[in-house]
C-alpha cells in the first residue's frame, strides 16, 4: 500500500519540541491543600473513566458487522492515543487556560503541561473553582472526557468512514468543538458558567457535542450500501455489547460521581443518581419494546441503560435520587422513540448516537432544569437556582438557551470541518472496501480467526471495482 | 433428476432464492465454500508483516430437481447471480450433476416424487 | 409476538409516584464523621462490586451452549435494573430500616430513599454501626451485593427458565429472602447481629442464599430435555470464563475489602484473606482434578477460583492470611467432589451453583467458627468470640446455628416462591424453544454472526411442535 | 491421563502447614501513620493491577491460533494462583524482609506472612521506606507485580510450552531470578537502591527480567513446527487484544501511580506520563509502520500502546510529562524495529516479549538516567541524581550499569533455570501435540463452541504420531 | 460405487451414526449446510426492529458406498433421522448419486476397495 | 467432464493446491468438513468429566476438470496430501463424480468451456 509519512513526521516533531521544554517538576509538590482521600478518589475516577473508551469500543464494535469490528474498535481506541497527546499540548489550555472572552481558554496557560504541576489548584479569575486534588490529577481526569466525546461519534458514520480522514476530523472536532465547549461550561470565567447553566458531568460538553456531529457525520456521508438495500445488519456479538455496557456503567460511576471532584456527599449523590437513572433507563427500554410487542432483547437493555447514564449526566449531582427513577425512564422511552423514528428515516446513523447521544443528552439538560434542587450560597441563603418543578423558571430557561446554543454550535461546526476534511482526504471508503468491510481494506485485519476456512475468510470481495469487460487478473484494487 | 451446484457470490444469495422461487423451486441446500478461481484476494496484516489472503468467501447452493426444472433453474441462477449487466469475475460456477434417487426421509418416499 | 404491557405500566406508575416525593436533598452536606480516604474507597468498592454483575454474565455465559449465552448473560445484567429500583424504593428499608423485631426493617425507614442522605451515619437503636462515609455511599455499596444475589441462582436453571418468570421471581426473592437475611445478619440490632453470628461479607446472605434458591430452582425446574438425554454440553466460550473470573476476582476485594466500611487495616486483611483463599482454592480445584487423573483445565481454574472467594467471604476480615490458605484449599477440594457428585446424580443445577456457592458458602461460615481470631471489645478485654480452632466453642455452635436457619429458610422460602411464580408464569419454556434456545426464543438474539451462513443461522429447529401429521407450513411457534 | 498427585500433595501440606502458624492477627490495627486517603489509593491500586493479569491474558490469548487461545490465557491466569501462595510463604520475605548483603531477603522476616500484619510500617535497617498505608496493604501491592511477571514471559514460548513444565519453571523464576531483583531494586538496604538506581515502577524488575527470560526461553524451547515451515500465524481473535490491551493500560495507573504509595502529587505525576507515554508510543507504532507503507492496524496499536507503557515504567515519577512523549514515541520505534528484525531472524519469540519488553524495559532505564530531573534532600539541597539532559552523568552511568547486570543476570539465570527444569520435565509438547494445540492436549478444552460442527471440533489430528505402517486403530496418544 | 448425500437434523447426527455403525458404515463426511425446504424460520430483533430468517441448521453426511450397501445405508439413515414415529417437516433428504471412482491417498488404492 | 471431490487434511491444502497448480488447475471450491474414518479422536473435558469426540476435521475440496486432467489432478492431489512417504490414516479420500454440465455464471458459457 501506499506509504504515508505525514503521520508520522508530525508525531516526531512534536515529541522533538517536547523535548526542549523545561517541563514543570515531574513530582508536584502537593500544597497545603491537597486532600489524599480526595486525590484517591480522583486517580481513581480518572482511571475509571479512561476505561470507558476501551468499554465503548465493545459496546460498539459489538454492534456492527463481523466485517467491521476490529475497525470500529480501534476507532474508539485511537482516541486515546491522539487526544491524550493533543491534550497535553493545546487541549487543557484551550479548555481550562485563562478564559478569552469566556469561550475559549488560552492555548499557552498549560501549553505542554507547562504549569501544571506549579500551578495552585485554583482556576478561574476569582479563583472560582478551587480544588482540593494536584491540578494534574484534574487534568488527566478531565482528558479522559476528551478522549470519548469523539470517540462516541463514531458510531454514526461506522462501517464507511476512511480511517484517516477520521484522524484528522477528530482532531478538529477536539480542538475546534469540544475544547471551547467544554470551557464555555467548566471553566469559572467561562461564558455558560457564568450564565448558571448546570451540566454536572457533560449532557452538553459530552453528549450533545458527540451526538450532533454524529447527526452532521451521518448526514455528510451518506448512506451504506447495505442500508440503502436494506439488507440485514445482524450485530457481530451481542456479549461484547453487554461487556461493554458493563464497562460503561462501571467507568460512568468516575464520569459522573468523579465530577464532584472530591471523595464527598456530592460524589455519593451523583453515584446514586447514576445508577439508578441508567436502571430506570434499562427497564424502560425493554418494558416498552415489550408492550409494542417486541421482545425484550439483550441490545435493548444495553442501549437503554446508556441513555439512561446520558441522560443522568448533566443532573447527576443536582437531583434527587426518586427523581432520578423519572429522568432514566423518560430518557428511555424517548430515545426508544427516535431510534424507531431513525429506523423508518432514511438516514443512517449507523448505531444511533444521534438518537442516544443527542437527544439522551438534550433531555438530561431540560431534566436538570426541572428538576434540579436549590443551591446555597456560602452565606447559606439560597441561590434561586432550583429546576421548574420547585417553582423556579430561570435554571431551565438558561438550561434550554445553552442546549439550543450547543445543538447548533456542534451540528453546524461539524458540518463544515466534515466538508473540510473530505477536501482533504475523502471521509468515505471506496463502495468495494465497504463491502470487503474496513477490517480488512484499512487495517489489513479480520477480527475472528476460528482455523477454519470460513471464519478465516472474511470479506467476500464481489468485485464491483475491477474492469468488468476485460478478465484482469489483478487482486482487488483496496485504497489506504 | 439432476444435483445442480452452485457457487455464488454471497450477496448475490437473497436474490438467487428469489429468482428460484419465482420458477417454484423452494427447497434447496446452501454451504458456505470458499472459491479459488480467477479472483484474486486480498492481504492482511499481522505484526508489521503483510501477507495475502486468496480463498474467497463463496455461497454453494445444491439444489435437486425434476429434468424439466433444469434449465429454468440454471437461468435463474444466471440471471440473479450476474453482477451488472456484463457479469464479474468470481460471479460462480454451475456444475449439473446426475442424480440417480432421491428419499424425503419424513416420509420415505422415492424417486421424482421426493424432490 | 404478544403484547406484554404489564411491566412497562408497573415501572410508569413507580416513576410517576417517584416524581412527587420531596426526595432527600440532593447532595447531602458530609457531617463532621465523614472521612474522605473512606469514602473515596468504598465509592471504588461499590463500583468494583458493580462490576461484578457483568463479570458474573460472563463467567456463566461462557459456560452454556451457545445458543443460550445472551439469555444466560442478560439474567444477570438484568439484575443491574430491577434490584437497583427495587433497592431504592423498600429494599435498603427492608434491609437497613428500622429493625421490626430483629427479622426485617422498617420499609418506611428509608422508603424511596427519603432520609438516606439525611441521615446521621448510624444505624441502630444504639448506634452499633457508626459509618465514616456519607449514608448514601453504604447504600450504594449494600445495594451491589442486592443486586449480585438474584444473578448468582441464575445459573442453576440456565437454558430452561422463561425470561419473565425469572423476572417475577427475581422479585420476591429480593423482597421475601434476601432483606431479611442482610437485615438479620447485618442490621446492628438484627437478630443474628444480636447472636454475634461473623459473616465479614455475606456468606448466608450472598452465597448460602443464592445457592439453596439454586438447589431449589433445579429441582422445581426440573433437568432440561438434553441433560436427560445425556448429550454434551460443550461451553460456548472458555475465554468468556476467564474473562467473567478475573472481572469477578477484582470486584471481590471491592466485595470483602469493601466490607471493612473503611480504608483500614480491616480492609488490607481482608484483601489480603481474599487473595490468598481464592488463589489456593484455585490451585486445590485443579491439583485435585489432575492427581485424579483429569486434566488441568482453565474452566476448573475459574470455577475453583470462585469457589475460594465464595468461601473466604464470611471469613475475610476474621482469620488470618496463613488459615485462609487452608480455607480455600478445604473448599476448592468439597465443592470439586460436590460437582462430581451433582454430575453423576439426576439434579440439573446447570452451572452448579448449589455445589459452589452454596456449598461454598457453608464451608465459609463453619470455617469463620473455627479458625475466628478473638475480637476486642472497646475496653480492652477480650471478645470471646474467638474460633474452635482457639479452643473456644460458642462461636463455632453459633455458626452452625445460623448456616442451618439460612439453608432452611432459603430453600424452603424459594420453593413456595418458585411455585407461586409458576401459577402466575410459567418458569419453564416449552421443550421446542429450549430446543431453539433461549436466545432466539426469549430475546430474537444470536450471541455471534460472523457473516457465514453458519454461525448466523443458529438453532436447528426440529419442529417438535409442529402438528405432526399435517404437512403445516406455519413459522415454528414461538411463545413469548 | 495420568494421575498425577504430586502438586495436590505439595499444595495439602503447605495449607497443613500454614494451619499451625499462629498467623498475625487478623485486622492489624493501623498506628498512628497510616492515612486513610493513601490507604484507599492503594487498595485500589492492588485490584487494579490484579486486572492486569486478565487483561494480560487477553492480550496474549488473542493474538496466539485459535488452537492455543485457552492454554495461553491460563498461563497468565495460573500466576494468580501460584504466585499468590508463594509470596506470602517466602516470596515477600525474599523481596522485602531483611537484607541478606543487599542481595536478597530474609526468608524467615515475614514467612507465611508472620509479622506482616504487626510490623511497623518501615523497610530498612535505617528505616528507608517509610510506609503511610499499612504494610499488608504493601505486600498485596507488590504481590501483584510478582503475579505478572512470569505470566509475560509466557508470550515467548507460547503454543509449545508443556503446561506442567511452565509450573514448574515459574516458581523458580520468582524464587531465584524476581524476588531477589525486586529486593536490590525496591528494598532500601538492596543492592540497586543504595547505588541510587531509579527503577519507578520496575523496568529492570519486571519488564527486562521478563523479556530476558523470554528470550531464553524462546532459545531453548526452539521453533514451532508452523514456524519453521513459514505458515501463517493468524491471531485467533484482535478484539480480544483491544480489551486486553484496554484493562492493561487501566490497571497500569495501578501499577505506576501505585508506585508513589500515596495518593499524592507524585502519583499523579506518574499518572499523567504514563498515559502520556502510551499515547505517543501508541501512535508512534502505527504512523511508523503507516510510513513503511504497512497499514495502521489494531494490534499495532496495542503492541505500541503497551510498549509505552513499559517503556515509562521505570521512568513515571521521575521524569515531566511532555518528556514522556519523547520517551514513548522512541521506545514505539525502537521495538517496532526489533520486532521487524525478528521476524526475519530465525528467533521464535511467539508474542515479541523480547522486543516489547525486553527492549521496551531497557529504553525505559536509559530515558530515566536521560530525562530524570533532581531530586532534593529533606534538607532541601539537590540530590545530584539528575539525568544525561540536565547534564549530570552519574545517573545515567548507574542506569546502564543496573541494566546490564539485570540482563545478564536474567538470561543466564533463565537459561540454567530452563535447562533443568528440562531434565524434570520435558518443557516441550510432542509436535504432534503441537499440532493439535495445547488447548485440547493440556488442558482438554476449546476456546470457542458455536454449535456447528466445524467450531466444535478443532484439532485436526493428522497423525504423525501413529505407528505408521500399521493401521492402528488407536485413540492419537496425547501425553500429559 | 454411489455417493449417498443425506441431509438431517443436527440433532440426529449421533443417532444416524450409530445406525450406520451398525450396518458397518464407519466412514463418512459432515458438512454444516443450511436448509431452505418446507420448514419454516424464526424471527430475530436488532434495534427493536424484529426481521425474519428463513434458513435452517442443518447437516449434510457424505457417504461413499458399495453398491450392495446403499439399501442398508439408505435404511439406515431413514429409521435414525426421523422424528418422532411419523416424521416432521425439516427431517430431510438422501440423495443417491453415482460415483465413478474412489481413491484412498494413503495408499493409492482405487475402486471399491477403497471405499 | 467430472467433479472431483477430495478430502484431505487441513495442514495439506497449502500443498495441494500448489500441486495442482503446477498441473495448471487453477479452480477450485473448498469446504471445511469433519471426517469419521479409522482415525480415532481424541478427549476433551467439560466440570471435570471427561468425553471423548470423534469427528477430525478436513478439508473438502471440489474440482471441476476435463477429462484428460482428472489423472494429473487425481495424482496430484495423492502426491501433495499424503503424509510422509507412506501416508497415515486419515490423509484422504478421492471421489470422481460423472458432471453432466457446466456453466459460466459471468458470460454463460456452458460446457468444458467453461470449466
Ligand atoms: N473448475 C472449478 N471447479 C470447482 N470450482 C470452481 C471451478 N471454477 C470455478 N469454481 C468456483 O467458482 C468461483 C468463481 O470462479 P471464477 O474463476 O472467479 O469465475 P470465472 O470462471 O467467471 O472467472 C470460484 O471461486 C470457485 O469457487
Ligand atoms: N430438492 C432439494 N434440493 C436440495 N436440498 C433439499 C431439497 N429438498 C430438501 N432439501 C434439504 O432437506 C431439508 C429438509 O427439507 P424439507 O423440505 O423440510 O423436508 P420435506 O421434503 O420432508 O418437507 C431442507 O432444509 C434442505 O436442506
Ligand atoms: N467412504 C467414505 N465416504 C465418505 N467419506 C469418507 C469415506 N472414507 C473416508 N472418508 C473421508 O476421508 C477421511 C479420511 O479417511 P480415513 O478412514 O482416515 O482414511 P483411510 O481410508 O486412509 O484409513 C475421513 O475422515 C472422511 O472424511
Amino acid at each position: 500500500m501506499k506509504k504515508t509519512p505525514i503521520p508520522f513526521l508530525l508525531l516526531a516533531a512534536l515529541a522533538l519540541a517536547a523535548l526542549f521544554l523545561k517541563g514543570s517538576s515531574a513530582a508536584p509538590e502537593a500544597n497545603g491543600e491537597v486532600n489524599a482521600g480526595d486525590t484517591a478518589w480522583m486517580l481513581t475516577a480518572s482511571a475509571l473513566v479512561l476505561l470507558m473508551t476501551p468499554g465503548l469500543s465493545f459496546f460498539y464494535g459489538g454492534m456492527v458487522r463481523y466485517k467491521n469490528v476490529v475497525s470500529t474498535m480501534l476507532q474508539s481506541v485511537i482516541a486515546l492515543g491522539i487526544i491524550s497527546l493533543l491534550w497535553v499540548v493545546v487541549g487543557f489550555s484551550l479548555a481550562f487556560g485563562d478564559s478569552i472572552g469566556g469561550i475559549i481558554g488560552n492555548p499557552l496557560t498549560f501549553f505542554m503541561f507547562q504549569n501544571v504541576g506549579d500551578a495552585t489548584a485554583k482556576l478561574g479569575s476569582t479563583g472560582g473553582l478551587a480544588l482540593s486534588v494536584p491540578l494534574l490529577v484534574f487534568a488527566m481526569f478531565q482528558l479522559k472526557f476528551a478522549i470519548i466525546t469523539p470517540a462516541l461519534i463514531t458510531g454514526s458514520f461506522a462501517e464507511r468512514v476512511r480511517f484517516s480522514a477520521y484522524l484528522l476530523f477528530m482532531c478538529l472536532f477536539s480542538l475546534v468543538i469540544y475544547c471551547p465547549l467544554a470551557h464555555m461550561t467548566w471553566h469559572p470565567d467561562g461564558l455558560f458558567f457564568q450564565w448558571g447553566v448546570k451540566d454536572f458531568a457533560g449532557g452538553t460538553v459530552v453528549h450533545m457535542s458527540a451526538g450532533l456531529a454524529a447527526l452532521a457525520g451521518a448526514i455528510v456521508l451518506g448512506q451504506r450500501t447495505s442500508h440503502r438495500k436494506q439488507e440485514a445488519h445482524p450485530p457481530a456479538n451481542i456479549p461484547y455489547v453487554l461487556l461493554g455496557t458493563g464497562m460503561l456503567w462501571f467507568g460512568w460511576f468516575g464520569f459522573n460521581a468523579g465530577s464532584a471532584v472530591a471523595a464527598s456527599g456530592l460524589a455519593a449523590s451523583a453515584f446514586a443518581t447514576t445508577n439508578t437513572a441508567s436502571a430506570a433507563a434499562m427497564l424502560g427500554w425493554i418494558f416498552f419494546d415489550w408492550m409494542r410487542g417486541v421482545k425484550p432483547s439483550a441490545l435493548g437493555a444495553c442501549i437503554g441503560a446508556v441513555v439512561g447514564l446520558v441522560a443522568i449526566t448533566p443532573a447527576a449531582g443536582f437531583v434527587t435520587v426518586p427523581h432520578s427513577i423519572f429522568i432514566g425512564l423518560v430518557a428511555g422511552v424517548i430515545s426508544n422513540l427516535a431510534v424507531q423514528l431513525r429506523t423508518k428515516s432514511k438516514l443512517d446513523d449507523t448505531l444511533d448516537v444521534f438518537p442516544c447521544h443527542g437527544v439522551g443528552g438534550m433531555v438530561g439538560m431540560i431534566m436538570t432544569g426541572i428538576f434540579a434542587v436549590e443551591g446555597t450560597n456560602a452565606d447559606g441563603t439560597p441561590k434561586g437556582d432550583a429546576g421548574l418543578f420547585y417553582g423556579q423558571f430561570a435554571q431551565f430557561i438558561g438550561q434550554c438557551k445553552a442546549l439550543v446554543i450547543v445543538a447548533v454550535f456542534s451540528f453546524v461546526a461539524s458540518l463544515i470541518l466534515y466538508k473540510l476534511v473530505d477536501l482533504i482526504i475523502p471521509l468515505r471508503v471506496t463502495e468495494e472496501e465497504e463491502e470487503l468491510g474496513l477490517d480488512l481494506t484499512q487495517h489489513g485485519e479480520k477480527a475472528v480467526s476460528l482455523g477454519s476456512l470460513l471464519a478465516n475468510g472474511n470479506g467476500h470481495a464481489h468485485g464491483n471495482g475491477q474492469a468488468a469487460a476485460s478478465a484482469a487478473e489483478q487482486p482487488v484494487p483496496v485504497s489506504h | 433428476m439432476k444435483l445442480i451446484l452452485a457457487v455464488i457470490q454471497p450477496t448475490k444469495l437473497e436474490a438467487v432464492k428469489n429468482a428460484l422461487a419465482e420458477v417454484e423451486v423452494y427447497r434447496l441446500t446452501a454451504i458456505d465454500v470458499q472459491g479459488f478461481g480467477r479472483q484474486k484476494g486480498y492481504s492482511e496484516v499481522y505484526r508489521g508483516q503483510e501477507f495475502s489472503v486468496n480463498l474467497l468467501r463463496k455461497i454453494e447452493l445444491q439444489i435437486a430437481v425434476n429434468e424439466d426444472f433444469v434449465e429454468p433453474t440454471v437461468n435463474a441462477i444466471i440471471a440473479a447471480a450476474r453482477t451488472g449487466p456484463e457479469g464479474q469475475i468470481g460471479d460462480g460456477k454451475i456444475f449439473i450433476l446426475p442424480l440417480e434417487d432421491c428419499i424425503r426421509i419424513r416420509t420415505g418416499e422415492r424417486g421424482p416424487e421426493a424432490i
